[in-house]
């Protein structure tokens, strides 16, 4: 990869390659590189858990244009739907990936990224699988204490949605204070809203990457909440998220006969 | 409660089906409980979740949302993408351990004054049964910050 | 100061004693994300001995992340009132925190006290006393050896609890200490001799403020930042973890008839902490932001308060959704 | 800072019987932001209306309440009001405590109190109301009608004759549609090509109206006053300015067995041909799907060789016409079942077994036979002719439950036609009712059975099968003993089902026009609006919504004309200003929508557009949406779905919606 | 796939040749077919003019046998038989109350779910996949498929494709080198209901079907219903005498046909047994194509 790199940077495909290094504690730390020198501090392993996606909402990135992107499956989903919402149009993204047989892979343009990832399309993951069961085994009153236990530690430091490529509105809901949709103090209520207005704005878009919950300072699975909607839409209403470069979006579409039992 | 807890309920309408039926209840002048509030929107397509949330968050015991039947709408499809974002916002809900019987959702088109005026008894009977919606409410702070709250809670 | 011996076991009997006495104790609880959190207890059985380090430092207890500054009220005469709720904070025993976390009291101290005290913040501060433990572990993440500090610090608490085999030194600092002890002194017993660094960690040590202080006049302009920078996705998570972070926002909720004015976290790295209502933002990109955050730990309090404001707990670096580590950015900028 | 003012009506009795205004009134009076509130006996009479404008004078008002009954009913009034008190109308609210509160609920303190909850609420809007101005859309005078059959015909000459520009399609060669293959009309039995001929000719030679035979509509965009129109002109192969229409091509073309469309598939056309004798433009177009020089590559050209005038050009191709018009008439007929849809009358294998259509053209003189009527399998004619009723129509299981409508008049027409061409023969028809519901259209049935001795038979045709040269028609007569009847004839009429044409659907998708499960367009209200559609500016004439007779289609063609007149006859179209907006502002900042275009599809009107927004030196920076006012119809469907508040909905904005839930859920005291 | 087999009382009586080769076909083929263990009368032409709950109970009590037996299908080819079972399907199926009210008669659970087979389903579904392998002979003669009534109506129950001009046993016959004609009786009425009270009808009806059958030149009629092979060929001699001119046009089954061009024996089929005799078509196997 770190050839590839070089090569891409060398040549001029790229102007700017977001990858992995590693700090002092061997911990993977998300890095830019703009020349084919610097290319030997890439490391790609199963710790590069972080979607680098979400940095090409940056403004630096999108300065650069030309864009290699070291990613591992998830992240290649989340471009997959942004691309689907009209989004990166100003870039030239390369693509470089491991394949399951742990060779490297390259892809240049949106209908290679298309068929990739058609082709190795991640299933919900295991983890996150069990644990919804568990919750939805669960009555509906320990439902609620569970995540009214689980929301009460939120301080909104908004980390979530800084690491969610999904989350990329300039000015999100939460900071819209005409009218004050979302309560800024971080009382339980006030994230129990703004948890639901997120599980709402990502249901049918998420692409159960995961990050957001990996992430949460106060160790809040929030990601399953919009995991738990993807499953609900998918049966519901099918299609699935990060599968087309056109928009399958469930919640801007509709069908005749979509259930209707719960209205009288 | 000294006297019987009376439920607020806030009902959200679009104006060419249920609005102009609750109308219909009145010309009609057909009697209904006092709990419902109704709130008017040109269409079930422009009702938002949030004010949904925002409504209990603010002491709504109950809601109605209601509009006109599918193949009625006066803009041909609000109510359907509605109704598939009732569906997910239902769901999600109830994945949360939100109690969504709170919640009402029907069709009353402009003909139907009397089904409205059975829609809101129906409803206020069930949330009365209910009680007041303490649940949400209690999330806020009973003072003035979390900890002290929690140490007061113990 | 006095110089004490507590046995391990006493150390539950005490804790709960304090309950008895009415005192509202916080102190570390294991939750089920598997997280410590600084929460009121019932008794001690709750308490977590074994970690590192809190998800979130005791700030919390004098510096809430949403507090209530007063409610308001229209009355139907036109008349208004308001209420705040001072009088009801409690006496608060903080238990088990860590000497970084103590020294982190220490700033908030100076910050909020030091000129036109702020009033919430004393009403808790004062009703408020710290039961330190020092730190038998650390981790690659903890440095604060390297801002003055140690596991063993006593700098901010009032008494300062440093485990051994069987029992515990108990050194008390402060009056508000004393008085704490003294509310179960059979429990006690006096001692002369302190001998703690074998039970304390040892964590590594990556520069000393010495260095820092002059070399950090020249950092403004260094080309670092932006790589300091670049993964930060301006989340305001290190704030928020962070011991002496103390950026806040004052927000009104309710109605134009009534609610109530909220003090609550804020944090400079987010995008839009600095941005006018014109659109302009003075700090437009994280490169601006992250700088703007470590040279006010380093720099600016130093300047302006005479203390460090980073206290090395190493909550940022473990918090970070993109492991940026800010011991490794302040010295890349200093170099 | 807002001055509200609430005005809370007695409605007579109506409001003050239950609910004690006086108090609502004086509660109201205390809300923050309420400077001026009062109650009064009627406020929607002329004194009432008086004390609102004074009031909102004297007390320097910037918005009103009125509580009283349902907005429904008097918002325009008071906002008229509020105008003429010089505030923007829109800055009126009304608190609906009548319809939903006073005529609902007892007299109760429980009752006013909700009365001052829904006046509070709205107090709460007004608040946040902002100034609104009606939308002027510009209006392009020119209308399209699709379809040149005599509903199309119709509609333009109506319109042509107000003074308007028309611009005709008629996917045929020529107009005139199958109004134009009738031998006679009912109920007056006279040549239908000598009353539609002369119309045919006008529209051609009107000065307004711009004829495209041979064209058919690609694309559709825009909204009303303003679509554009892409016209497929197809391929004619022949050039109409030097065309002087003398026919010697098609008189030497060697592909002469081509079924004619016109003749109902009874005689052969060739290959280049204009479709009837009348036709209007009565120039050739070369059927490239049967010509040899087409279909063999470029062998025969006897035409181009013979044409004196050297029109002929093969290598013409379709054109896009792209023409921009205010409104669209649509005209595009209908289309019956043929014999071979039934399989109980052997698929129509039998050549005598034919369809309404066939025998209009052996009945009429310019058809096959000349008018006189002869079986199709020998030429004989035929002694006993049976006409069948109601085949595939009102009939669940083929599908078809609606009835046809004309059917029962022209099997009466074609019975006596028959008779009156053949004297000795027998007519019979078999029938389930007689539905000749029309100005002397039952006499015109009774004429056939009492005067001409047409044998009607009330029943059901089981089966027509052939034995030794005669066809048996095995049916039921219900009424003389119910006894199974066979009659052997020497030639069976169908009169089959009228059914929408088989490119309806397409046709109405790119009108964005809904159909119902027949494929019949649909009207905008069964009976209020039984010539709109549900898209602005868009009518419908004829048989395209449903089987009708001419008089039916002209009448509605002349109300189609009349929509189209009445939307032309003002220099621009005005709107309510309830539409949604896409936020801008300054930069750096632009816009917060994130261009995801998500809300695209929700919208039921393409009311949303793309806009690029660029720097001064010309880059783009970023996509923004964008709502196009004159489309938007202000459902607000968009509203709910985009997730940063990029848009919001005028009169029923964010804040407004939000401010009456906390205004509702808040009481003040 | 298991599949039951309900004879009914014509296919073991007079209509016996039709079940000894639909059972000859099967086997060439290597389908099993399972009769129904203690199966009952399906009550057809009596019970469901006298008794409602009766002609539902009865063969609700055979279809209540077959799930008992986990058969998935059920081939019923007796006409009338089909009928009966079918309609009781439908009532079972579509009314709970109905279900209790038969599992109460009827002692056992039923829910009548199985899948009810007419002769053309069976042949359409299980025999056409693999039936050319086994086609040895062409039956080269025109031949008249004659369907019925009880075949083609009512058209939700029978499940025809065109039930005005069925042309299921026109495709089997075809498989069979025969050239099925184009006739217009294929549904007609053979006047089975009044074969015991009135034969004279009988006979005038059925008259017609063999007139136009032969008009149009065919050389063999084919049935699939037993009443109607019964009608068409025991009663030939009054038949004959309703015609012009009389006809020795034989009647066999749609499966004696099948099984003949599969090159099973005459005698097996029992094609020997019929009144007016079947040598005609049994000799026009192989004959050269017409």
């Amino acid at each position: 990869m770190q050839d590839k790199a070089a090569e891409l940077l060398k040549n001029g495909t790229v102007n700017l390659l977001i990858g992995f290094s590693e700090d002092l504690g061997k911990r993977p730390v998300p890095c830019f590189i703009e020349t084919a020198e610097e290319a030997n501090i890439l490391v790609f392993n199963q710790e590069c858990k972080n979607n680098l996606s979400v940095y090409l909402h940056k403004k630096e990135v999108k300065d650069a244009v030309k864009i290699g992107l070291v990613s591992n499956i998830a992240t290649l989903r989340s471009v997959m739907q942004l691309l689907s919402e009209n989004q990166l149009w100003s870039l030239t993204i390369t693509y470089l990936t491991v394949n399951t047989a742990g060779a490297l892979v390259v892809l240049s343009s949106a209908e290679e990224l298309e068929a990739y990832v058609q082709a190795n399309f991640p299933t919900c993951r295991a983890e996150d699988k069990e644990m919804l069961d568990k919750l939805n085994a669960m009555t509906r009153a320990e439902r609620w204490a569970y995540w009214k236990d689980q929301l009460s530690e939120c301080v909104k430091c908004y980390a979530c949605r800084a690491v969610c490529p999904m989350c990329y509105c300039t000015v999100c809901t939460t900071e819209c204070n005409q009218p004050q949709w979302i309560k800024t103090s971080a009382e339980t209520s006030g994230n129990f809203e703004y948890h639901t207005m997120r599980a709402m704005h990502l249901g049918g878009r998420c692409i159960n990457c995961g990050e957001c919950g990996r992430i949460c300072p106060a160790g809040i699975p929030v990601h399953l909440l919009t995991a738990q909607m993807n499953l609900e839409i998918e049966q519901e209403f099918g299609g699935k998220t990060g599968w087309s470069l056109k928009s399958e979006y469930a919640m801007n579409s509709f069908k005749p006969g979509d259930k209707e039992n719960f209205i009288k | 409660m000294a006297e019987p807890f009376e439920p607020k309920i806030v009902a959200f309408v679009c104006n060419w089906c249920t609005y102009a039926g609750a109308d219909l209840a009145g010309t009609s002048r057909t009697k209904y409980e006092t709990n419902v509030r109704i709130i008017r929107f040109p269409c079930t397509g422009r009702i938002d979740f949030m004010l949904l949330i925002k409504a209990f968050q603010n002491g709504a015991d109950g809601i109605i949302v209601s509009g006109c039947h599918p193949n009625d709408c006066h803009y041909t499809s609000g109510n359907f993408h509605a109704r598939r974002r009732w569906i997910v916002f239902k769901s999600m809900l109830d994945f949360m351990g939100f109690p969504t019987e709170r919640i009402t959702f029907s069709w009353v088109s402009a003909a139907e004054g009397k089904k409205w005026a059975e829609l809101v008894n129906e409803t206020t009977d069930s949330v009365r049964a209910l009680g007041p919606f303490t649940e949400y409410k209690n999330l806020d702070f009973t003072t003035f910050n979390q900890m002290d709250h929690e140490a007061i809670a113990r | 100061m006095e110089l004490k011996l507590l046995s391990t076991s006493d150390i539950a009997v005490f804790v709960d004693g304090l309950l008895k006495a009415g005192k509202v104790v916080v102190a570390p609880v294991l939750k089920q994300s598997g997280k410590v959190f600084f929460k009121p207890v019932q008794s001690f059985a709750e308490v977590a001995t074994d970690y590192i380090q809190t998800a979130f430092s005791a700030k919390e207890v004098v510096f809430p992340k949403v507090e209530e500054l007063f409610t308001y009220q229209h009355n139907e005469d036109g008349s208004l009132d308001i209420k705040d709720q001072l009088d009801r904070i409690p006496e608060t025993v903080v238990w088990g925190l860590r000497p970084c976390d103590a020294a982190g009291f220490d700033y908030l101290n100076q910050f909020f006290l030091k000129e036109n005290p702020d009033v919430y913040f004393k009403a808790r501060y004062d009703k408020t006393t710290l039961v330190t433990v020092s730190c038998s572990k650390c981790d690659e993440s903890c440095f604060c050896t390297s801002v003055d500090s140690h596991p063993g610090d006593t700098k901010g608490s009032d008494i300062l609890l440093t485990a051994m085999d069987g029992k515990c030194y108990v050194e008390v600092i402060t009056d508000n200490g004393l008085a704490l002890i003294n509310s179960a002194k059979e429990l006690f017993t006096s001692t002369d001799t302190l001998s703690k660094e074998a039970f304390l960690a040892k964590p590594a040590t990556h520069f000393s403020m010495d260095e820092i202080k002059d070399k950090i006049q020249y950092a403004y302009a260094s080309a670092e930042w932006k790589h300091a920078s670049m993964g930060c996705y301006s989340c305001g998570a290190c704030a928020f973890a962070c011991p002496t972070c103390t950026c806040f926002d004052i927000q009104d909720e309710g109605t134009q008839d009534h609610g109530k004015r909220v003090r609550c976290w804020d944090a400079c790295g987010m995008s839009q902490f600095t941005k006018h209502a014109s659109g302009h933002n003075p700090r437009n990109t994280q490169t601006e932001r992250r700088r703007q955050r470590l040279m006010h730990k380093f720099k600016y309090s130093v300047e302006n308060l005479g203390v460090v404001s980073c206290v090395g707990c190493g909550r940022c670096i473990r918090v970070c959704p993109s492991h940026l580590n800010i011991f490794e950015n302040i010295l890349s900028v200093m170099n | 800072m807002a001055r509200i003012g609430v005005f809370i009506c007695h409605c007579g009795e109506n409001i003050s019987a239950t609910i004690d205004v006086e108090k609502v009134a004086k509660l109201a009076g205390k809300l923050s932001g309420v400077a001026y509130s009062v109650d009064y006996k009627y406020m929607c009479s002329d004194p009432g209306q008086t004390l609102i404008v004074d009031a909102i004078k004297e007390h320097k008002l910037t918005g009103i309440v009125v509580g009283a009954c349902s907005p429904r009913m008097h918002e325009g009034t008071f906002r008229k009001a509020a105008e003429k008190a010089g505030i923007n109308p829109y800055f009126c609210e009304m608190a609906n405590i009548r319809e939903h509160c006073s005529w609902v609920h007892p007299k109760s303190d429980e009752t006013t109190r909700k009365a001052l909850d829904i006046v509070r609420t709205m107090v709460e809007k007004v608040k946040n109301n902002t100034a609104l101005f009606p939308i002027k859309v510009p209006i392009t005078k020119t209308a399209l009608v699709i379809g040149g059959g005599i509903a199309g015909i119709q509609a333009a000459l109506d319109i042509a004759n107000s003074g308007h520009q028309v611009i005709m399609v008629e996917k045929t060669p020529s107009i005139g549609g199958h109004m134009s293959q009738l031998s006679e009309t009912f109920p007056t039995l006279d040549c239908s090509q000598c009353i539609l001929t002369p119309r045919m000719v006008e529209v051609a030679q009107h000065p307004n109206i711009t004829l495209h035979t041979f064209a058919t509509v690609e694309s559709v965009t825009g909204f009303i006053g303003n679509f554009e129109v892409d016209i497929r002109l197809k391929a004619k192969s022949v050039d109409f300015e030097k065309c002087t229409g003398c026919g010697s091509c098609w008189q030497k073309c060697p592909s002469k067995k081509i079924p004619d469309e016109f003749n109902a598939g009874m005689s052969f056309r060739t290959a280049i041909y204009t479709p009837f004798p009348q036709a209007v433009p009565n120039k050739p177009v070369i059927d490239r799907a049967n010509c040899t020089w087409f279909t063999k590559g470029g062998k025969c050209g006897v035409c181009a060789k013979i044409c004196p005038t050297g029109a002929i050009d093969y290598n013409t191709e379709d054109t896009i016409l792209s023409v921009k018009v205010g409104s669209i008439v649509t005209a595009t007929g209908f289309d019956i079942k043929h014999s071979d849809f039934f399989p109980e009358y052997g698929y129509g294998k039998h050549p005598d077994i034919i369809d309404g259509l066939q025998f209009e053209r052996l009945a009429s003189a310019s058809g096959p036979t000349g008018g006189e009527i002869r079986r199709p399998s020998d030429g004989k004619e035929p002694e006993t002719v049976v006409f069948l009723a109601c085949a595939g129509s009102r009939d669940k299981a083929k599908g078809i439950e609606y009835c046809s409508k004309i059917c029962c008049m022209y099997t009466a027409k074609h019975a006596m036609l028959y008779k009156h061409k053949n004297h000795h023969g027998k007519a019979h028809v078999f029938y389930m009712d007689i539905r000749s519901a029309g100005k002397s259209y039952d006499e015109f049935v009774r004429r056939a059975i009492e005067e001409d001795d047409v044998n009607y038979i009330r029943g059901r045709v089981s089966k027509i099968y052939e034995k030794n040269g005669k066809l048996m028609v095995v049916g039921v007569d219900t009424l003389l003993g119910a006894k199974p009847v066979t009659i052997e004839a020497d030639m069976v009429v169908l009169a089959t089902a009228v059914v929408a044409n088989e490119d309806a659907e397409s046709v109405a998708q790119k009108l964005h026009i809904s159909y119902d499960k027949h494929k019949f367009f649909a009207e905008a209200h069964p009976k209020l609006k039984p010539v709109e559609t549900n898209t602005a500016g868009i009518t419908l004439a004829g048989a395209c919504q449903s089987a009708k007779d001419i008089p039916e289609t002209v009448a509605q063609a002349s109300a189609a004309a009349a929509k189209t007149i009445i939307l032309f006859s003002g220099s621009e179209l005005t709107r309510e200003p309830v539409v949604a907006t896409v936020n801008r502002s300054a930069a750096p900042v632009f816009t917060t929508c994130t261009g995801c275009f998500l809300c695209q599809e929700v919208c039921p009107y393409q009311a949303i557009e793309r806009e690029e927004i660029r720097d001064r030196a010309g880059n783009l920076l970023m996509n923004a949406a964008k709502v196009n006012a004159g489309l938007c119809q202000g459902c607000g469907t968009c509203v709910a779905m985009c997730r940063n508040k990029s848009i919001d909905l005028q009169g029923f904005s964010n804040q407004q919606m939000l401010s009456e839930v906390m205004g509702l859920l808040n009481e003040p005291f | 796939m298991r599949i039951g087999y309900y004879p009914g009382c014509s296919l073991q009586g007079s209509g016996k040749e039709y079940s000894e080769s639909l059972f000859a076909v099967a086997e060439k083929c290597g389908i099993v077919l399972e009769e129904i263990n203690d199966w009952n009368c399906c009550g057809a032409s009596a019970a469901h003019s006298l008794n409602h709950d009766l002609s539902v109970a009865l063969p609700a009590r055979t279809l209540a046998l077959a799930e008992k037996q986990g058969l998935e299908q059920i081939l019923v080819p007796c006409a009338a038989c089909f009928g009966r079972l079918a309609t009781a399907q439908q009532e079972l199926v579509s009314s709970e109350p109905m279900r209790a009210k038969m599992s109460d008669y009827l002692e056992m659970p039923v829910k009548g779910t199985a899948r009810i087979l007419t002769v053309f389903e069976f042949l359409q579904e299980h025999i056409f996949p693999v039936a050319d392998q086994y086609i040895v002979n062409k039956l080269n003669h025109k031949t008249a498929c004659y369907y019925g009534c009880l075949l083609s109506r009512p058209k939700d129950l029978t499940r025809l494709e065109f039930p005005e001009d069925p042309m299921e046993m026109d495709a089997v016959m075809e498989m069979a080198g025969a050239t099925p004609i184009d006739w217009a009786f294929k549904t007609e009425c053979c006047g089975a209901g009044l074969s015991v009270s009135r034969t004279d009808i009988v006979a005038k009806l059925s008259a017609k079907i063999v007139e136009d059958a032969v008009s149009r030149g065919a050389e063999s009629i084919v049935v699939a219903c037993p009443m109607c092979q019964m009608n068409l060929d025991l009663r030939r001699k009054e038949i004959n005498k309703q015609m012009d001119k009389g006809s020795d046009i034989p009647v066999m089954f749609i499966t004696q046909a099948l099984g003949l061009s599969m090159g099973l024996s005459a005698d097996k089929l029992g094609l020997n047994r019929h009144f007016v005799s079947t040598g005609k078509v049994v000799s026009c196997v192989g004959r050269k194509e017409v």
